[in-house]
């Protein structure tokens, strides 16, 4: 059941430049799905509208929520000053998340771009702790040396790294570090800017193979009531009879077939 | 100089006393058990806040906007964050009226204490008569709100709600079809909100609801781009909030039909002050996104105050502020 | 789903690379060393905030509105705040010309750097036309303000405003008698700006300044009484910005007059949305009242800006949006 | 010269109910003038304007001001919750202040109502410190028994307790104080409600003395350039050339025949 609740901020360290990397003690965490997302509140009266933001990972007991950020503007600049002990509003748990059952016993790609990275942790824990044993191949695409979350990927699978100044691994982006690493998937799931979103949608059409593509939109309710973060989609949508699919609700994945990005 | 003087903090004022204030109040002679309502276009058709909130215990619920076919709406962005507030270029996208009747109606006719508000859009007045004479087979639907002032949609809908000659044909034409009560929504983008009101009341509508969205825009500085695809957008949230209350107070004065006040309303103190200046009842419209549970916390801090004032009765505060 | 996007802080924006910004900018051929001006009213004609910033700094003052004789204003109290920002109603208190002449320019005159642009305001045409004579002696006057649109005074003011046979007629009379340029300062609280726009560009005005306050009210729920003595009060502040950069857009899309913004400017970068949507200068109105340094920080951090985008010329960011 | 500045908060303590003692180091402190009153910023961005608040009093070395207030609405209610070492906005000093002089050898009535007795403090111990040696007689209004700034007042004069319900000294208001202990002076300075000033203005006037009386208005700059806050004059005054004065800076202290209340 969504509700908005009090959560409790239990560490905050910044993990690279202006990335910041943030637990969050609540209730919320109980079930969480990798690709789920939550609404978080400023604390600043003149920004009233929650924040959405991905789940990264849940701890081990799943009392507390991992969300890794970047600062984008006054909101994120905020929650950057959050403190240990501090009280939050949060709201949650929204969306659909990734259909996991898909990468059962699969070879799969995780593919994540820049702050489109974090909530591939999640899924990556959850597929490769799966008795079905998922072949998990991780491909993110970073800006430079700072490879945030690296680390964390690497307990759960092979970490392929392309990075915009070449400063490690394949000079380039995520489509790149396949090519030169000539890997291959059953199937995609995938989260970050739209460029890259497209070359994966297309990739995936070539091979044959579904993607899984976690979509983003300027949100005001995250919960489907105002109808302001749609998708156009191939199919007329049981929800809002016409081509549009609320991202918030429908989504945040969407089969890349599915969705006009 | 012995410092300023504010309100004092309403939730102070609930005490255990026995009796309990009357909220009931009526739109146009439908009798509603409570005057929290919620705006147009930020509850959906109640669905998605049901998870949050008993709707049992709503005066109503409007709905959002429905017209005889399908809608796709606004390419996105379609909303913005402001300073206290927001703007929202959604471009009433809806389902269309079969779907609507199937799906959403049944659905809100599970809470039996709740009356059920359906807005009505369009964009001819054809368009209006079809929604209105479907509506009229559903004697669940209490009361029409007819949306002549949505500002994100090019043709029809604003062009009503922004020239009194127009407003008072498509009034007059929709009551001649209608079986409920109609209640216009006003637009605040007009020079004079009385003026319109008038017109409304002339051509025979039930009742009025104020205010809609005032048309805003954002401007990403670092992009130097528009923040909604529409460019502008629809202003709501505490922001406009005294906006809303004078042309509130200005209609109340100007007419004699019941008013749904409605602009900003986050708390007990601003569906009191809309009450005050002449709503028989408040809708809590962009502030649901803020706080899911709003409706219901409004509904208990109004009580609170009744309570803490010994107003016995809800309509002892309708248009009470001299 | 990779987490919302917004906007950079922009002060991490500034550099200190040798070139600088060329800020200046013109209305109606009058030059200014920068585009940030203060919002009439709010500023007085500078001696109270010229203990906070250097008034030379300023690419102009805008002063309070003066009249051909004393007037006495609204009884108190006349401001209230409101959420993100303030109502008032003032009710154009002021000495008068003669008065102002003997103590309001001289002072104004010790600023070489900073034009003077006056604000005048009347009850008839008449009046407007003996204070628009008595400005034309002082050279030192720059440019002339005219303000048709004050909410908050019953007789003359907004009616001029408010109707566009009525602007274009004061304007045209105005034109008759000014010796300096005339800039009509627009109402808010209309149903199409770009109406009244137009109207003052076809009767020969020189520019335009937008927007005035609008009318907004708030009630003390306790007392049930009105927040300000007037009843309604002109509403300022961030809460009203999206709309007056709505305004502005829609008025620099319609007309080619050169255009002062203001409305709710807090920051530089509020600064820098009004000078995309098409203003080539802006005013700091309430703002002042919050951050007394706020002037001169925005005009720090509008060079800031224009180091970080690599922008030479103001005049090249003046209605950039696309 | 006026300035917004940074002041650190060093204490706060509730000294009656929902009446709070504060004290911010500012270097604001150095020149304060008895009756001179403070702006103070709340952090809430949707409460913009400075709170007008009259000092009551600053320490020895003048480093620090005190104000003590009544919670009257979000903007206080904020203040109260303010913890030693928070940093706070304030705009100050304002105003001109009681005339001092007009005291000085004299005996005096230093009247206060309720929160309008806070200043009254500053005031008493600098005529108390004066060489001239006034008669320094305080009458206090309260509504009960929590009689704050008593002891503090005490310290520099005699002081006449009323409050409204009988509890301490007199029963009723300061007049009927003054009436019941049978004093009398040459000069009246006082501060509070609307109608306890009325008061003192015909008594004032009935004993030709002269009284300097405090007065409050909703204010919006707080330092001239609004005309928000003013207050009728009996003559034209100089700066508006209509018969309007401005509390926050040709006050907030006036000659009691010199204004229309």
């Amino acid at each position: 059941m969504k509700q908005k609740v009090t959560g409790i901020v239990t560490a905050q360290k910044e993990i690279a430049p202006s990335i910041f990397d943030l637990w969050i003690k609540t209730d919320l965490a109980k079930d969480v799905k990798p690709g789920q997302f939550a609404g978080v509140f400023t604390k600043d009266k003149s920004a009233l509208l929650p924040r959405p933001i991905s789940i990264c990972e849940v701890n081990a007991d799943r009392t507390e929520l991992r969300i890794v950020y970047r600062i984008a503007g006054q909101g994120t600049k905020e929650f950057s000053g959050w403190q240990a002990g501090e009280e939050v509003q949060i709201l949650g748990i929204l969306g659909n998340g990734f259909p996991l059952e898909k990468g059962k016993g699969k070879k799969v790609f995780l593919m994540g771009g820049g702050i489109g990275i974090p909530p591939m942790l999640e899924l990556a824990k959850e597929l490769s702790a799966d008795a079905s044993g998922a072949e998990i191949q991780c491909v993110m695409g970073y800006r430079d040396a700072k490879t945030f979350l690296k680390k964390d990927l690497e307990q759960y699978g092979k970490v392929y790294v392309a990075t915009e100044d070449g400063s490690v691994g394949t000079k380039g982006n995520v489509m790149d570090a396949i090519r030169e690493n000539g890997i291959t998937a059953d199937v995609i799931f995938a989260c970050g800017p739209m460029p890259m979103l497209r070359a994966i949608k297309a990739y995936a059409q070539e091979q044959g193979i579904p993607a899984y593509i976690s979509l983003e939109e300027h949100m005001a309710c995250g919960v489907g009531a105002c109808l302001g973060c749609v998708v156009k989609t191939k199919e007329v949508d049981h929800h809002s009879h016409v081509h549009n699919a609320r991202i918030c609700t429908d989504g945040p994945v969407f089969e890349a077939g599915e969705v006009e990005i | 100089m012995s410092g300023n003087n504010q309100n004092l903090n309403l939730t102070t004022g609930a005490n255990a006393e026995s009796w309990a204030p009357d909220l009931r109040t009526s739109i146009a002679g439908v009798e509603f058990q409570n005057p929290v309502m919620t705006a147009s276009g930020t509850f959906g058709s109640g669905m998605e806040y049901g998870e949050f909130v008993d709707l049992n215990r709503l005066g109503a619920v409007v709905t959002k906007g429905v017209a005889n076919v399908p809608w796709p709406g606004n390419p996105t962005p379609r909303v913005a964050e402001v300073y206290g507030g927001m703007l929202n270029a959604i471009g009433l996208q809806n389902p269309g009226i079969d779907v609507f009747m199937e799906r959403d109606i049944p659905f809100l006719k599970q809470y039996e204490k709740t009356k059920i508000i359906v807005n009505v859009c369009g964009k001819s007045v054809q368009d209006y008569v079809d929604v209105v004479e479907r509506l009229g087979e559903e004697p669940a639907v209490a009361l029409l709100e007819i949306n002549v002032s949505c500002p994100n949609v090019k043709e029809g809908a604003i062009a009503f709600g922004q020239k009194a000659d127009a407003l008072y044909n498509i009034t007059s034409e929709l009551k001649k079809h209608a079986k409920q009560p109609i209640m216009m929504k006003l637009s605040p983008n007009v020079t004079d909100i009385t003026e319109m009101a008038r017109a409304a009341e002339a051509a025979g509508a039930d009742a009025l609801s104020l205010i809609n969205t005032i048309t805003g825009m954002k401007i990403d500085i670092h992009r130097r781009k528009f923040a909604i695809a529409n460019k502008t957008g629809g202003m709501s949230g505490p922001a406009i909030k005294p906006i809303a209350v004078r042309m509130v107070y200005q209609v109340a004065q100007a007419v004699k039909l019941p008013i749904l006040g409605m602009g900003g309303i986050a708390t007990a103190e601003d569906a009191i002050e809309f009450i005050l200046a002449g709503a028989s009842a408040i809708s809590v419209g962009a502030m649901n996104f803020v706080n899911p549970y709003a409706t219901v916390e409004i509904l208990e801090g109004i009580e609170a105050y009744m309570r803490q004032y010994h107003v016995e009765k809800l309509s002892d505060l309708i248009g009470a502020v001299n």
